[in-house]
């Protein structure tokens, strides 16, 4: 992607480096990069690999003149971010790309093998010489695409994809593939169903370091011996309550891009219990996290007059 | 609280079953408002159930969602949370913060399948000593209808 | 040779399930797209294609263990404690009893499926927490886990682009750490006896007789180790490798959770109560950054990239080093699930050129 | 570490500690306590025998396990004891005991000086702050094995006056005749 190259190295003239993509060579697919010379730019690509949300880094990058190369979905991070300060807007170089939907790298792995050769044709997929529908493969948080094009960017590169990708699978209305089983469930039932999910969990903490608004990075309230919110063993009991005390902490900053379900090397849909919440605070506040700049988090503010909950007696 | 209460709620246990004595409710109170509501209920020998457990905070304001996750964790059945009526907060607007927060709460505690009558928050001011006896005879109540939250619990404590 | 029909494998489980826990490589439910070993029961099938996304090490180093047991207790003059053993607490459930991983150790198990780099992670930890009770090195709770534990292994005729078991002699043909490996041939597998306790297991009348050849084992990708032992040490303060090598690497324990060699783990007291509590034992992993957070505040790992040079050091340079084994077996996990692309061999590699 | 005589914990279940009491807390400076520890099992306090400079694994149930260096000599055999520092979690618990408070010990762990190999010779013993610990153990191992060693000599500082620990050993040691003890401050 020429295009996408002869940006970055644009921007590195204004910036220290670029958060973007180059092809891995042993599997074909993306993977995160950082390009700090025009030289190294050269290796810079943008294709339906590119599942991973690269704002997670900011955080740690602060204080620096960075570039990133956004989605849509990305950049939604990347305006949660700037409005909790973990970055600056004038510090950053957002190059938005238009996104045509992302495929789930580790679902094909999974099923045909790591490594397998993915021919995305756009409309179909091959898969190790094999045909696949690809709507089988879109990373899931397409299927709740907001907004296909990034809302902020400083240089634009690609085809606008013109609305939320997820047109492509029936736009944002479609939940969580688990939300209408759990819906049917009574409570006894639900709460046997995370039982058994979280038994699974190793507490490898990589839905929380791959999330771009678990901010507090490397001193986390989950660990913390005092206070001693969660116990330090590895069993269903402590990981569903560090689930939720992250559950809780991103209220009202989760942009829904999916990465600690992607992350989860053990299959736990966490997106389950953040869709959820993100569809609660929807309906509560009017609120989606990463709309706009000038957003104030609802969980920093209030309102009397609407607000009436618990009131009604 | 004071002697009286409890003669009052042993009675009230001898009534119930060995299964409701052993419930575990506990009530976070704001020190401003239901705290002293509650104390005034106590001092005006109201009855009042004795399975709840009553923690009493600065302000509604301070009500982190995970003490309710905690309190459900180490096997609570019950969680009551209660403040100043909104607008009358000592701190000006607590309440409204912890209001949000809550009623977040409440709706995902629903996700992870604990029942909403679990986790009940409302307002009582310091000079509602009746109202807070019937909120917590009501909220107790409930939790007796659902009975232990059970071993299976998000989280609970394993008994 | 032993011979077995694939449509026979759920009644060969049914039989080693008779006198002991099969732990399998099982579909969890509602997760299509993940394999994990997991407790088998009959009717539950065994996915004998793909590969876990964890290591077995489970079965003799659970997540977590009580150690032991203690309760406090108020006596007529004075405040007593007694340290019980580690299920002495009522209602505490145990550390891990929800993964089904907190069995008593020393409850008859058998590992079915694990690859030949698993097996052979086994004899690695062995050597770390000690076979003997005599050993300088002895953990009884793992000695109880490891002596109970049967070792069936399934032979690997093909790979994928993350294995490189290869890189050392025996490769896909280790015996190493296995009781009993299975080869896949048409129709079913051939099976080979390692031990006393595999050989016992060709007894059972399940097995029938076959005049089919060893398959051909998969050839993986190999990692030229060569003198990276002393490679790493050389580039121990470049810094700027380092940094390069770790620029996409998020700092989650994925990697060292997954591996079948990784063995650090960390000891904690949990109360449950006020009086009684147990003292655990659970996983952790280096990539963290409180894995080496002093009390006083300073961290002599700050960065990913101090934390990630230790990961390769310790395992390519200072334990081999010290011990004569390399602390991989080339499973390739850490390079299958990492949730950014992170592959351990292209930094391997890119340390041996530098 | 074999050579090492290991008598206190069971060597078949050497994760498992043993309770032992408070017998004595000494605060030694505004951060530093001492406590005189003695095994439960009243045969096992018999037993216990350590070597000067090992060290022990000293339990509040609850709070957690740390590791400190055994402060007390070999040849006193009615306690043992460890002094601690207040910095983290398991010292802020230790701290809070009170004399009959109950713990827990694995020890003696790790090795110990090669005092044999001294044999004959003038010693010079330096250490300081809370360092002082384990050469505490040592330097009256070398006092009650006088005759085996030439000149001892032992240099202690801390970092300022309030900040010294064992006062009362080093006005002993101060009287001593036969051993020449050097303190100093930085500030």
């Amino acid at each position: 992607m020429a295009d996408l190259v002869t940006t970055i190295k644009q921007t590195l003239k204004d910036v220290e480096l670029v958060l973007g993509w180059v092809r891995d060579p042993a599997t074909g697919v993306a993977a995160p990069a950082r390009f700090h010379t025009e030289e190294e730019a050269e290796a810079a690509v943008f294709d339906s690999t590119c599942v991973h949300n690269l704002a997670v880094h900011l955080p740690r990058l602060k204080g620096r003149r960075l570039g990133i190369v956004a989605k849509g979905c990305d950049a939604r991070s990347v305006v949660e971010l700037i409005i909790e300060h973990e970055a600056e807007r004038e510090d950053l170089k957002v190059i938005g790309v238009g996104c045509g939907s992302i495929l789930d790298v580790k679902k094909i792995w999974r099923r045909f093998g790591y490594g397998v050769e993915i021919d995305d044709r756009g409309d179909s997929l091959e898969l190790g010489g094999e045909r696949g529908p690809r709507e089988d493969f879109l990373a899931r948080k397409c299927h709740g695409c907001l907004e296909a094009d990034p809302d902020i960017y400083d240089l634009f590169v690609g085809e606008s994809a013109g609305g939320p990708a997820g047109e492509i699978s029936g736009g944002r209305e479609e939940p969580h593939p688990l939300s209408a089983m759990l819906e049917d469930l009574a409570p006894a039932e639900r709460r046997a169903f995370w039982r058994e999910q979280f038994s699974r969990c190793i507490r490898c903490y990589a839905c929380r370091e791959v999330c771009p608004m678990c901010f507090c990075r490397d001193i986390c309230i989950m660990q913390t011996q005092v206070p001693h919110w969660a116990g330090g063993e590895v069993n269903a009991r402590e990981s569903e309550m560090i689930q939720h005390i992250r559950v809780s902490h991103l209220a009202g900053r989760c942009t829904g891009c999916g990465e600690c379900e992607r992350a989860c090397p053990v299959g736990i849909p966490l997106m389950l219990l953040m869709d959820e919440q993100n569809r609660a605070i929807e309906d509560m506040f009017g609120y989606r996290a990463g709309d706009s700049l000038r957003a104030r988090p609802p969980m920093q503010t209030f309102s009397i007059e609407k607000d009436l909950w618990g009131d009604e007696e | 609280m004071n002697g009286e209460t409890d003669r009052a709620d042993g009675g009230a246990v001898n009534a119930t079953d060995a299964d409701r004595a052993d419930l575990k409710l506990v009530a976070f109170l704001c020190n401003w408002c239901s705290y002293a509501g509650a104390d005034m209920a106590g001092t005006s020998r109201m009855l009042q159930p004795s399975q709840v457990r009553i923690i009493r905070l600065p302000c509604t304001g301070r009500m982190d969602p995970l003490l309710v996750l905690k309190a459900f964790q180490e096997g609570a059945d019950g969680v009551l949370v209660s403040g100043c009526h909104p607008g009358d907060c000592h701190y000006n607007d607590g309440n409204y913060y912890a209001r949000r927060r809550l009623e977040l709460l409440k709706r995902m505690l629903a996700v992870r399948g604990i029942e909403p009558e679990r986790f009940q928050y409302t307002w009582v001011s310091a000079s509602e000593g009746a109202r807070w006896a019937d909120v917590v005879q009501a909220f107790t109540t409930d939790i007796e209808s659902l009975g232990r939250l059970g071993a299976t619990v998000a989280g609970g404590g394993g008994g | 040779m032993k011979f077995i029909a694939a449509k026979k494998i759920p009644d060969l489980l049914g039989l080693l399930a008779r006198d002991a826990r099969v732990w399998a490589p099982l579909v969890p439910e509602d997760s299509a797209d993940t394999l994990l070993f997991l407790p088998w029961e009959p009717g539950a099938e065994v996915d004998l294609e793909r590969f876990t996304q964890v290591s077995p090490k489970k079965l003799v180093m659970p997540g977590s263990e009580p150690l032991f047991s203690f309760s406090y207790s108020m006596a007529v003059d004075c405040e007593r404690l007694e340290i019980g053993d580690a299920r002495g607490v009522p209602g505490a459930g145990g550390a891990s009893d929800a993964d089904g991983a907190g069995e008593a150790p020393g409850a008859a198990t058998v590992l079915f499926g694990a690859r030949a780099c698993d097996a052979r992670s086994l004899t690695v930890l062995d050597a770390l927490f000690g076979l003997e009770p005599g050993e300088a090195y002895n953990d009884p709770l793992y000695r109880a886990r490891r002596a109970a534990l049967t070792v069936v292994t399934l032979a690997c005729t093909s790979c994928d682009a993350a294995c490189f078991c290869s890189s050392w002699a025996e490769g896909p043909a280790s015996t190493e750490g296995s009781d009993l490996i299975l080869y896949p041939v048409e129709g079913g597998y051939l099976a080979r006896g390692v031990s006393d306790r595999g050989e016992a297991l060709l007894v059972l009348d399940i097995w029938e007789e076959s005049e089919q050849p060893l398959p051909e084992l998969a050839e993986t990708d190999r990692v030229p180790f060569g003198t990276l032992n002393t490679k790493l040490l050389e580039i121990f303060s470049d810094m700027d490798f380092w940094e390069r090598a770790t620029e996409r690497c998020v700092s989650c324990g994925y990697c060292t959770y997954a591996c079948p060699t990784c063995y650090c783990f960390n000891i904690f007291d949990e109360m449950r109560g006020s009086r009684d509590g147990e003292r655990c034992r659970s996983w952790d992993a280096c990539m963290f950054y409180l894995y080496t957070l002093e009390t006083s505040g300073h961290n002599p790992r700050p960065t990913i990239a101090h934390r990630y040079r230790n990961r390769i050091g310790h395992k390519f340079s200072y334990y081999p080093e010290n011990q004569g084994t390399t602390l991989c077996t080339g499973c390739g996990r850490c390079i299958r699930g990492c949730p950014v692309g992170l592959d351990i061999r292209d930094v391997l590699r890119g340390a041996g050129e530098r | 570490m074999s050579t090492i005589p290991r008598e206190g914990i069971k060597a078949s279940e050497p994760l498992r500690p043993e309770p032992a009491t408070v017998l004595d807390v000494i605060t030694e400076t505004p951060n530093i306590k001492s406590l005189r520890l003695a095994f439960d099992d009243e045969s096992l306090m018999q037993s216990f025998s350590f070597l000067q400079g090992q060290v022990g694994q000293l339990s509040v149930p609850g709070a957690g396990e740390a590791t400190f260096a055994i402060a007390s000599p070999p040849s006193q055999r009615e306690y043992f004891q460890f002094s601690v520092m207040k910095t983290g979690v398991v010292t802020t618990a230790i701290h809070e005991l009170r004399a009959g408070d109950r713990v827990a010990v694995r020890a003696p762990m790790g090795n110990t000086f090669p005092t044999d190999d001294w044999k004959g010779r003038n010693i010079v013993v330096i250490g300081g702050g809370i360092g002082m610990a384990p050469l505490r153990s040592l330097f009256m191992y070398l006092e009650d094995h006088r005759d085996d060693y030439g000149g001892l000599q032992l240099i202690y500082g801390a970092r300022t006056p309030k900040d010294v620990c064992y006062l009362d050993d080093c006005r002993q040691w101060e009287a001593g005749s036969d051993i020449d003890f050097v303190t100093s401050v930085d500030t």
